[in-house]
């Protein structure tokens, strides 16, 4: 146990709390700032107090880029964690090439979203719409055309590239379930599926906490695939939180704004996903 | 479990790793085609197929000299990251109070903030201090990257039985020489997970390195941008280029993954 | 009914050259209740997490009612067991942990509740239902492992050690309970101690094991009074055995460490006829055979020594005279009445009808 | 934040000026033609940053500027970055290229009446068409003068697709908005400010007066293009279908030559050719504007203010800049003097004649891309409109009211 | 130098609404040789972990050389340990394990590697050194974690239950090991067992708990023959002390399930000037007090009960008769010539000089 006075625990933190403090904090603090102010990305000249955060709420696309987006959030914090959980057992079984796979779902991540994007555009559009003509299915073809497809687009983008992100994480923590525990349950006459539910999926609560706070909180932030596969487009149907606050910045130099937007959206995204970690945390035991 | 079953699980998973492998197959059979033949048909094998690419690609990037930058800056950052989080984490949980659960949120939440809020206020900040080079960079990774592994290794680390820190105490190792010969060994499989996430978050990092690096500092991604210009997007190259810069990470995986070994606490207490 | 064979098991673990456990070959009869005893390191935990399903056997077949289970999984094999290093479920409660087995197989929850509590009352474990194993001491923990084996109506109860780090009382209850538990349910009890107690006390058979071969099976009195070789005659009986090298001469066994003592005529006709007359062998005889009390001395005028103790042990009833006769130490257990101090030039007797004899080179019993 | 005054770039004599710039497809000739000043020039050297990719170049050059790393020369892309750098840009009105400026190009960089930006080069846009499409349909491509006459031709061509071997006779990129917000509405809406992006771009509101002729426009394009057009993106349009005959013309501009001859370049150099699009009252006048004007950063030390705008005028001016500005770059010059040299590419050779003949309307355009309006009102209202999910009045009546409430605010 | 002084320790776990070690009192010369008995979850390891540092002291000072220790780090204290859940790096081999704490503080690697080898020798465990303690058996463990504490020289070993995993044979040979390093270093040794044998044969003084708090603390054969109260009466000395509910009139002790015993002269004198007389109180007679030779019969005529046998365990040289009389539970330890089967009714004579007499309220010692 480390003591709060000792000096010890604070050596410890020191290099990441300084480094954070000063890549994260203070900018932010800066930022937050600026959101009282009429910046321009360069200088401002007034402070305006709350203006930015009242046009905020009474701007349509910021509060339709919140609806979409948390729609995304909410399938693809599902979906991410059943499938990156479920390729993460399917993995850890020991059949031959399971290690082989491990590699090919991850390699999604080998690659930046920006170039992602740009290749699944090729599979939606062109991919997609020679097997819908081949199969005759018309559902498969305009992809990205429409809010639906373009949602979906995203979705399944997302879910190709994290999924095997969210793996990782979840093997590196069932690799850590002491081997005797899993013996006892096996013992105890508990199938695989027991197994699971009872032992291994509680033993590895915290990688649930985290995977679950990631998955929430890179839904929230996506921007590069969303950037690279439709482009908030059409109409800005598909445009996201993230991207609609770089868009306020870049396109209109509205920073000030932009940076309105960034603290009420990290305001509710830090609500949502430390309410959630907090909620996992208790559940969590210490062995 | 039963044979029969293993040959399922494993019929299934090729299939499915096989879908997961398309866009792969897109980005390197395109690879080999001539810009007309990955328009003319973006999911056939390449007819004529080509190693220019690879040969042009190669030198636009400088490849050589971005490689060396992006391996530097990549080694040096997951380096420092690997050590600051696992010592943070360990304090963190290794300590049962308020504060600790408060800094751990503390730096939870940082994960949370949009990097375009930042970006303007952060690089005037380390210009002003004129930081804005490969060392600056690796601080600047080092603040960002260093909340998910903290919170990935506080996770493991309550696995780690209090146990082998009272032993190595009792044998008068001080709380570094615990951390770093006890607690940090026994990380390990979750290092090799941090470092592959971080490697791969950092290799792959274009925006922060193109506010950050001067020319001469360019690494492969800031190179491989100026294949996409506004209008002209120079496919071919660029999916050449891809290739050849995601090897070294694939190579590092398939290495590093043979680390992630089970059972590291295995024997430790009764 | 459940029979159990392990036919000529043998067990190599990964990155070991030696097997753990060779040519292990035993017949289990239903509701016997089968003790595993042996050094440590002797491959006895191997041995049980072979029958439990949790190593792979590396050859030889292991059977349940004549059936083959090598390649059964061991949910399915309705086993018990103690682990020797508990192997609690650390998320859960202790309650939860003694249930976990029961709400596996679906049992019904009142009577679940019922056996849990029932087995924490035996296991004195009632007030602590509601805590989680970290919170627990070695003991307590121990005796949670136990009860998550108890409170289930298995097949086979494997236990391994399962009273190690219970104090003495404790163990006593424990051993009874098991030992009730048995007879109840009347399966197939195997269970590994290091207590010669319990060893003695609670087997129909013993399994004697050294160096992952079993040197010797058979009831508790056999393995105590006619043990075949001289590993089971020092490993059964604490303190153990001594042994002494000798040569036998004239109905005289001999050494010129002041041994010269008398055999028993019957013994010595043995002896003589399997051709040992002017040989090396080794005598042993059990610390509780050497005595120091007087009439000893007129009972046994001819087989008497003089022994220099070294260091002398008063356990209550009785004393232990660890004791050196010219350069061979050995023990004897005499009544407390008879305490030495330790310098103490001693003369005593020994039971030579209690003597056992055995082969230089082959270590077996020769009588 | 803003502290780079002060600091010199200079040292041991040689003046270090540095360019960051957003064309990155331009990246390599950039690097070149400042290697050959710096061999001619020995007390300069240059460094080139280009931008690409999905990174806007305005916030790079505010991030580069607020942290102390400002360039000398930047680029501005319009009036609205013209007001947004105001404290960076340097007087440029004396300069040799300045004075050599073709009528007009400077009118959107004017700021209180000084030249404060250099276009890079003037460019231009119609329908690039496919001439052996056209030659095998029968249709003399320069005789489409009118809508009527566009439309007559379309129709003959769309009846003709299979045997012309096209998907469609338009390649409608509905994804890449800014093709219609930009070039297509300039067209519609530069009469209404003659043509002049700085007028545009200070207007109170918004006419919009030809707008049924944009939608005519518009209908015939997305009418007779290859579907879905909200799939098709620049890509798609320019490299997959156009530059692989897959269409009989594109609305797109000089720019698309490099993209083009990428792909197939005995294609670019004799199949393809650029004719203006039809828009009555300025038949036959191809919209020729510039969309980005170097600067220079005034909060450099002079001397390398100095050393920058040399640089500059020999770029632009000098025998050899002139070379590597039309050779070098394809860029077709906003300058006078280059009468004796030749475009490099058919496309450049287009806009160069009508410069040269005088047949041009200006682009107002640059007055709004820089603005919120462009992107968050002009660009997805004609989006819906394209996706048939708003009408064409309810459209144009957004985007009107959208200006007036951007620019009373 | 070194003494150790507990002053009043009190400890409360977070969590727990009661005190785990309560009032603890303890001063230890230096040097000596202290044994830790008591029921499991009496608070031996917690007072053990308060000592070494790792548990806050709730309440009280823990002194070495007369410093108050409670807020010295471990490391800084200079004590071995052997955890009672081992506690060993299971990244390192069984050699760094053994070598991390010399290690630690730059001890000459050369002689490192001998004391390490050395000690490995001692333990058996030559041939494990370069494994990892997952690939052994839970005795060499164990062995590992002793080996640990051994090759150091501390200024205190604590050592909590570190052969409870080893076979009888080894545990002795363990035993003479400790006893030796404990003479050879001169340290103070904390020795936690349940092994009656090892409390009574290694401890200067043995320090009996329970439920948190010391009950005595004495030599061991103070314990054994002089208990102050009947929890340690019944707690040292395997089997435990038969206890019997009586009442005391007339010199003899009597009850209606068939007591009724002629108490010594002396013994009754001073019960009734303690005024008992009349009264209800315990009396306790150990197993090995209680026989059934004709002999006895005739010594102690007025001291003799009839008992049944209800089940009855050959040991070797002695046999135990698990008996009742009337409705209380009672065992007799005999010389196995008087072996008698379950079922016999037995007459047994009582060796009422060895009688002890508690009181029925306080439980402490009368006599
Ligand atoms: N971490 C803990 N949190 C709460 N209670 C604990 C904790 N550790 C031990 N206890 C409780 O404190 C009491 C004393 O525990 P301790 O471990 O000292 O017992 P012990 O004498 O060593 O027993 P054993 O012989 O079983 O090891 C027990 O009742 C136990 O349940
Ligand atoms: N996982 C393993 N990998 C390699 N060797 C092992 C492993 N487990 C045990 N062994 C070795 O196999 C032998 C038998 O071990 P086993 O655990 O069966 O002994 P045991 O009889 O239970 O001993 P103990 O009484 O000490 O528990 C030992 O020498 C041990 O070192
Ligand atoms: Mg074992
Ligand atoms: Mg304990």
């Amino acid at each position: 146990m480390m003591k709060n006075r000792s000096l010890s625990f604070w050596l410890f933190l020191t290099p990441t709390l300084v480094a954070l403090a000063l890549v994260v904090f203070i900018p932010v603090l800066e930022g937050l700032f600026y959101s009282f102010t009429n910046w321009d990305g360069l200088t401002y000249t007034k402070m305006v107090g709350f203006q930015n955060y009242i046009q905020l709420f009474h701007d349509k696309a910021f509060i339709n880029a919140f609806w979409f987006t948390v729609g995304f959030v909410i399938v693809t914090v599902i979906l991410l964690n059943v499938i990156g959980l479920g390729l993460a057992l399917l993995v850890t079984q020991k059949f031959k090439g399971s290690n082989f796979l491990r590699t090919v779902f991850f390699m999604p991540n080998m690659i930046g979203g920006l170039i992602l994007g740009f290749i699944w555009q090729f599979i939606f559009t062109q991919g997609f719409s020679a097997l819908g003509n081949a199969l005759h299915m018309s559902w498969l073809q305009n992809w990205l055309t429409n809010e639906t497809t373009g949602f979906w687009g995203l979705v399944i983008v997302t879910v190709w590239q994290m999924a095997g992100y969210i793996m990782i994480i979840y093997i590196a923590y069932l690799q850590n379930i002491p081997n005797e525990v899993i013996e006892a349950a096996e013992i105890d006459g508990a199938s695989a599926w027991q197994r699971f539910t009872k032992i291994t999926f509680p033993m590895i609560a915290p990688a649930f906490t985290v995977c679950m706070f990631l998955t929430l909180s890179n839904g929230f932030k996506i921007y590069d695939q969303n950037l690279s596969l439709t482009n908030g487009g059409p109409y800005h149907s598909t445009q996201m939180l993230a991207m609609d606050i770089v868009n306020t910045a870049y396109n209109s130099s509205n920073f000030a704004l932009s940076e309105a937007k960034a603290m009420i959206f990290f305001v509710i995204v830090a609500a949502i996903s430390l309410l959630q970690v907090l909620y996992n945390r208790k559940r969590e035991v210490d062995l | 479990m039963s044979k029969k079953s293993k040959s399922v699980l494993g019929i299934f998973g090729i299939l499915l790793g096989i879908i997961w492998l398309f866009p792969f197959y897109l980005i390197v059979t395109n690879s080999f085609k001539t810009p007309k033949g990955i328009f003319a048909s973006v999911l056939s094998l390449p007819v004529h197929s080509t190693t220019d690419n690879y040969v042009n690609s190669f030198k636009a990037l400088d490849f050589m000299a971005s490689l060396t930058h992006s391996l530097i800056i990549t080694v040096a950052a997951v380096l420092i990251i690997i050590l600051g989080a696992a010592m943070g984490a360990y304090a963190l949980q290794r300590n049962k109070s308020k504060l600790s659960g408060g800094l751990l949120l503390l730096f939870i939440s940082a994960m949370l903030i949009p990097f375009q809020s930042v970006m303007i206020p952060l690089t005037a900040n380390f210009g002003s201090v004129h930081f804005l080079n490969m060392w600056g960079l690796v601080i600047m990774y080092l603040g960002f990257q260093s909340s998910l592994s903290i919170f990935l290794y506080q996770g493991t680390l309550s696995s780690i039985p209090l146990a082998m820190d009272e032993a190595a105490e009792m044998e008068g190792a001080s709380r570094w020489q615990i951390f770093y010969k006890v607690i940090f060994p026994m990380l390990s499989p979750m290092t090799v997970t941090v470092a592959i996430l971080n490697i791969i978050a950092i290799w792959n990092d274009y925006l922060l390195p193109s506010l950050v690096l001067p020319q001469t500092q360019y690494t492969i991604p800031l190179q491989m941008f100026n294949f996409f210009g506004q209008y002209t997007k120079q496919w071919h190259l660029a999916l050449a280029g891809i290739t050849i810069s995601i090897l070294p990470v694939i190579i590092f995986y398939l290495i590093a993954q043979k680390w992630i070994i089970k059972g590291v606490t295995d024997g430790a207490v009764k | 009914m459940v029979e159990i064979n392990l036919d000529h098991i043998y067990k190599r673990y990964q990155g070991n050259t030696d097997y753990s456990v060779s040519d292990f070959n035993l017949d289990i009869k239903d509701g016997e209740f089968i003790v595993f005893v042996g050094p440590s390191g002797c491959g006895k935990s191997t041995t049980l997490r072979m029958i439990a399903g949790l190593e792979d056997i590396t050859d030889g077949d292991f059977k349940m009612e004549g059936k083959v289970m090598n390649k059964v999984a061991p949910k399915d094999r309705d086993i018990a067991m103690v682990f020797q290093n508990y192997a609690l479920y650390p998320h859960m409660t202790v309650f939860d942990n003694m249930a976990f087995g029961l709400n596996i197989r679906k049992n019904d929850k009142a009577d679940t509740k019922k056996r849990v509590e029932n087995a924490a009352k035996i296991l004195g474990l009632t007030d602590y239902l509601k805590r989680k194993p970290g919170a627990l001491s070695g003991g307590q923990r121990q005796r949670v492992a136990l009860g998550r084996a108890i409170v289930r109506d298995a097949k086979l109860f494997l236990l391994d050690e399962p009273l190690s780090n219970l104090d003495a009382k404790l163990r006593v209850q424990m051993r009874t309970e098991i030992a009730q538990l048995h007879q109840r349910l009347g399966r197939n009890f195997i269970y590994v101690t290091h207590d010669q107690v319990e060893a003695m006390t609670m087997a129909d058979r013993i399994v004697i094991m050294n160096d992952g071969k079993i040197q010797q099976v058979g009831s508790p009195y056999d393995l105590y009074n006619k043990p075949v070789n001289k590993f089971v005659a020092g490993f059964i009986g604490s303190p153990a055995m001594n042994f002494f090298d000798v040569t036998l001469a004239d109905g005289r066994i001999t050494n010129d460490e002041g041994i010269n003592l008398a055999v028993p005529e019957g013994q010595y006709k043995i002896l003589k006829d399997k051709g040992y007359e002017g040989k090396k062998l080794t005598f042993g005889i059990r610390p509780e055979d050497i005595h120091a009390e007087e009439v000893a001395m007129q009972a046994f005028p001819d087989a008497t020594i003089n022994a220099k103790v070294q260091v002398s042990e008063l356990l209550g009833s009785e004393s232990m005279l660890y004791s050196k006769l010219g350069d061979t130490d050995f023990i004897a257990k005499v009544n407390s009445r008879d305490y030495h101090e330790p310098g103490a030039e001693v003369k005593m007797a020994i039971e030579m009808t209690k003597a056992h004899y055995f082969d230089d080179d082959t270590e077996a019993t020769i009588l | 934040a803003c502290s780079s005054s002060g600091s010199s770039s200079s040292s041991g004599g040689k003046t270090k000026i540095t360019i960051l710039q957003g064309k990155v497809e331009n990246n390599k000739q950039f690097k070149q033609i400042a290697k050959q000043y710096e061999k001619t020039h020995k007390n300069v050297t240059i460094e080139v940053t280009s931008i690409g990719g999905g990174t806007d170049y305005d916030p790079v050059l505010k991030t580069r500027i607020s942290s102390g790393n400002s360039p000398t020369i930047f680029s501005l892309a319009g009036p609205a970055d013209v007001k947004q750098f105001k404290a960076y840009e340097a007087d440029l009105s004396n300069t040799k290229t300045a004075k050599a400026a073709q009528p007009g190009v400077l009118s959107a960089v004017k700021s209180d009446g000084k030249t404060v930006g250099l276009p890079f080069n003037v460019e231009g846009y119609g329908f690039v068409y496919n001439k052996k499409v056209f030659e095998k349909a029968g249709i003399d491509p320069q005789s489409l003068t009118t809508v009527d006459k566009l439309q007559a031709a379309v129709q003959q061509l769309d009846a003709q697709k299979d045997q012309l071997g096209i998907k469609g006779v338009f390649a409608l990129p509905g994804k890449e908005a800014w093709i219609m917000s930009d070039h297509l509405l300039n067209l519609y809406l530069a009469q209404d400010y003659n043509g002049n992006a700085q007028t545009l771009y200070k207007s109170k509101s918004m006419k919009f007066s030809k707008n049924a002729d944009m939608k005519t426009m518009l209908d015939l394009q997305k009418k007779y293009s290859i579907k879905p057009v909200m799939q098709m993106d620049y890509s798609a349009q320019v490299n997959q279908y156009f530059s692989q005959g897959k269409t009989a013309m594109i609305q797109q501009g000089d720019w698309i030559y490099p993209t083009v001859e990428g792909i197939d370049k005995t294609f670019a150099q004799n199949d393809i050719g650029m004719i203006p699009i039809p828009v009555p009252g300025e038949e036959g006048k191809l919209p020729v504007g510039t969309s980005l004007y170097w600067a220079v950063n005034k909060r450099k030390d002079a001397k390398e203010q100095k050393a920058a705008k040399d640089f500059l005028d020999w770029l632009y001016t000098s025998k050899e800049g002139k070379k590597a500005v039309v050779n070098k770059l394809h860029y077709v010059p906003a300058y006078k003097g280059y009468d004796n040299l030749k475009m490099s590419d058919p496309l450049t050779s287009v806009v160069y004649d009508y410069e040269q003949k005088g047949q041009t309307t200006g682009w107002a355009f640059p007055g709004y891309t820089g603005t919120a309006w462009d992107p968050d009102v002009a660009q997805p209202n004609l989006q819906k409109y394209l996706s048939g999910k708003q009408s064409w009045d309810k459209t144009v009546k957004n985007m009107t009211d959208g200006w007036a409430k951007q620019q009373n605010k």
